[in-house]
């Protein structure tokens, strides 16, 4: 039997985190969570806009069954990062916060000395901090060092849809990390959660994939089945890969 | 008097806390974190906050992201 | 909502067609079918062992659940293979046949001429063949073109595990059939089915990666999920891959 | 009578049709797929075919497969 | 030391083919094929334009040095090709044909079958034939046995420059083939000739990167060096791949 | 006409760097050297060993034509590897450096941020420094933006010879950097090197893969002739990839 | 007399002979191959192959090619 | 007098300059790098540092790399 995935003493059923990005509308949004099966959704943080101040993305959340983890999208150094997580935990979110420090608009690639260093302040502020990372083995553990909750490297950048493009690293840090190991970013098709899973990810975050899908509840429950898929695999336990074949039908020839 | 709200300058002569100041925006506290001059201020603050000439206040909200 | 799968005027609700061979017990490959879903189970011909005349697979699969695909496994040429075919509806098989044609033992590469020999006899005979080809388009379209109720061109070597590594091939196969397209052999883990799906393909053979897992019974549920999680991405429709990123939280900068 | 049976070249001094034979080999017809000198045997033929000196049978049964 | 490359008996000191299709000049293509260093050049044949009867390839290509080496384009089937075969034969090429027979103009993909049925006819009517096919090991094989001088595996499409899409395929061709194995179509860069003999192809043939390349006698200069780099490491050994490191410093850690 | 490859304001006709480790004797690592075209040779630091003090590389390599670029293998943090740094130079070598800060025995990963810490050190300490790191495009440019004379991404691990698995974040490093980019490490074949330089890396760096070779001064002059092949690509310019085929031959189909 | 070339229908009235008709079209036998109704002829058979009414001609060249 | 190079403790008698000690050990400076008590030694200061009880030095040389 499966063990749940426990992050920073939270007990979860699904190894889907999805994000809440890039919507059509919030109730294909909230269908979509829903066919999911997620726990956790990730949201991010922007000025009321005066003209239109009731709007509010929490009208589609029912907090009581999905954990929000606020993100900390637009900081572009340490300092900005420490500020939104702040602001989220005042906004009256969970202190649990994925970092994200994105210098770079084109690629959006995150700084690794800048989320380090946003990690430490963080973590020592009372936060439950899931860094979103370049896939690299060495500042993974670096930040699991510091006492974030999970790492979160990505598979290639953010809404490419390009899938795992990191593997050989991230196979690394799934075969140190001593926290769970969420792949993030680029995930495009079910296919590329299930390998991550597969690999021995404890879970993946989706979010362009689904919420620009031509039917993004078919989509959400698409990724749901294939992150269980993948899963299941891992825990089954799969072949090793050949070279050359293996018969499925026995060898002695036909009347031979 | 003068205040900056989301870094636009702004006319204000209600009553002077931010509990008011935010009923005047239409805005729900509940759903909301206010920053006035810099210090993010805690749920219990907000209605009582005092509103002053100069004052600049930032008012953020949770919307969708990844 | 979805269309069935049609071969040959027949429906099945089900995308994954398993393979019986190399489980270690008969009740674990029972198991192993149920958790699949699977509607359409291969099996191959070979000699009675004398000594040990009542045991038949027969006894472990229920026919009125599932259409039993006799194979031509062991047939090294167009003769054998449409013997061999004959022979399976002689022992009260319907006339449905998995053709392979292989004379090469290390790969067990299917040979063109010969099976497109064998598929010609057979369509003639009366039977509905569903053949086991290389990943080569023209090949795929004569095929078609002679009567056989599907084409199953082969992701990587049998029982290789290596998944779909004739992936420009496949899709100009899928891009033209007019017949189903079923990718047979290689598919080692669930996320390789699942890419098959999303490409378009009808439906997956899968043995191997099932039968040698540590739990088929599981590995066979992870399986079809993978198959239902790449059919409902391929429906609902997948986002095209992009060299750059794309943000999935609001591009207005916090702050700013 | 010498018979030969899936390859392997036998003696045989039972009933001279099939269906003994497969009752004498403990081999189920309903399960079995039967040549008899090359000729597919239809479920019909089989109990009644005669069997005769130098016949060669191949008597095949469904196995697990790919 | 390297042998040389004997095709059908001939012996050849350069490993490169080279296409003449697509050159923006004569003069271009002099240069290019020049700076290649090639001894086999390909051609098509068509139609005299009775408006422009004078134009001629041949006045660009010095057939004393050059085995000029016909091609079957443009026949869809056996009976086209080996009437192609027959008028090369007859415009005074010497009996070497590049056989291919394409029914498919949007991928410009072989006919196993009528390939087959063309390279029986025309190696019986004393050609020596150069067939270009799909990467299918069984074919190549049947090819051998026919007859063919060598066989000619495509990488990906003509013109594709996707490089060696095909790499499983081809390496069984390169274990199995008795008669020399030649890389054709779509190989992009210089870095996918290299690839396909370090792999240990005998040969590679090349057109669209250097003819429609903004610099076609650099490009054919590069793909002459990739073609020596990838041949040279392939007779020195190429190192086994690891999938953790090796360090090449000394590995007594520093004052350790 | 190509530039040369210029460092810290210095010239170089050789676009292969070349490491000096694993050779199994100074005479064929001094053949190889000569047979790679190399102007800059990598070395380590090590203690004397006192039973064997005579023992030096420098015999077997002409200083005055080769530039020694020292590294600092065995420096497992940031202050080791600038005391190894100051050792290079206290024993005579010029004031270059190639940075490599490793915490990590098993895949030799380079730590970013000692690798950070130690480079803004020794560029003030006027070292011109040569940074061995991850493929991660954001430390890439803190890193020239501190000063350093190169960057040197990894294509895969030390000496696993898988060549370039971190091919889209090197596409990001060259597309932004503005010092050379020298691909190190894990390149294993000529091919792999002149996909470097066809992407538009500056530079390789090679040693592996030419030092444990059945012959390595013959693929010393393979790599030379890989570096040299992708370099003449890079500048002639390479075609773009199609998903579909494009003739070499003209369309105008056979007497049509 | 009609003649047709390369599928274009023609009017020649030269010599009655290939080679004075490829000469008439500016056509050097040497670079080319010719069908004459379906028959290929050889470098020797071209200078004199009768040229008769209603002949169908092949002439075809070498070009680039991949 | 009790010394210490590249990590083992030595008996060290010999004269009391670095130069000695080299040559003792034989060591040609051109080729090393040496730290005295941690402090790296500069070409020039080589011959003439000297050599006192309870030293610890690092003698280093250049070897093959990657």
């Amino acid at each position: 039997m499966d063990q749940p995935l426990v992050i920073a003493g939270r007990t979860f059923h699904s190894r889907l985190l999805m994000g809440t990005g890039k919507f059509s509308s919030p109730e294909i949004m909230t269908k979509a969570i829903e066919a999911s099966g997620t726990e956790i959704v990730t949201v991010a943080l922007r000025r009321v806009e005066l003209e239109n101040p009731k709007d509010s993305i929490l009208g589609a959340i029912d907090t009581s069954r999905y954990l929000l983890l606020p993100n900390t999208s637009g900081a572009r150094d340490a300092e900005e990062a420490v500020r939104l997580a702040r602001l989220a935990r005042a906004a009256g979110c969970e202190p649990w916060i994925k970092l994200e420090v994105i210098p770079d608009p084109q690629y959006l690639l995150p700084d690794p000395m800048e989320t380090l260093k946003a990690a430490e302040i963080l973590v020592k502020d009372g936060f439950i901090v899931l860094p979103y990372i370049q896939a690299d083995p060495i500042l993974a553990k670096r930040l699991e060092e510091l006492g974030t909750a999970t790492v979160m490297p990505l598979g290639s950048p953010i809404g490419s849809n390009r899938g795992i493009r990191t593997r050989d690293a991230i196979e690394i840090i799934i075969e140190r990390a001593t926290v769970p190991v969420v792949v993030d970013a680029g995930l495009g098709a079910p296919s590329h959660a299930a390998e991550a899973l597969e690999m021995g990810a404890d879970a993946v975050l989706v979010n362009t994939a689904i919420a620009v899908s031509g039917d993004p509840e078919s989509m959400a429950a698409a990724f749901r089945k294939g992150v269980e898929a993948g899963r299941d695999a891992f825990l089954a336990g799969l072949g090793r890969t050949l070279t050359t074949a293996e018969a499925s039908s026995p060898l002695t020839g036909f009347l031979r | 008097m003068k205040i900056s709200i989301n870094g636009e300058s702004r006319e204000y002569e209600g009553e002077a806390t931010l509990g008011d100041l935010l009923r005047f925006l239409g805005v729900s506290p509940k759903s909301v974190a206010v920053e006035r001059n810099l210090k993010i201020l805690g749920r219990s603050e907000m209605e009582s906050e005092p509103v002053e000439p100069g004052d600049s206040f930032e008012i953020i909200r949770l919307v969708g992201g990844g």
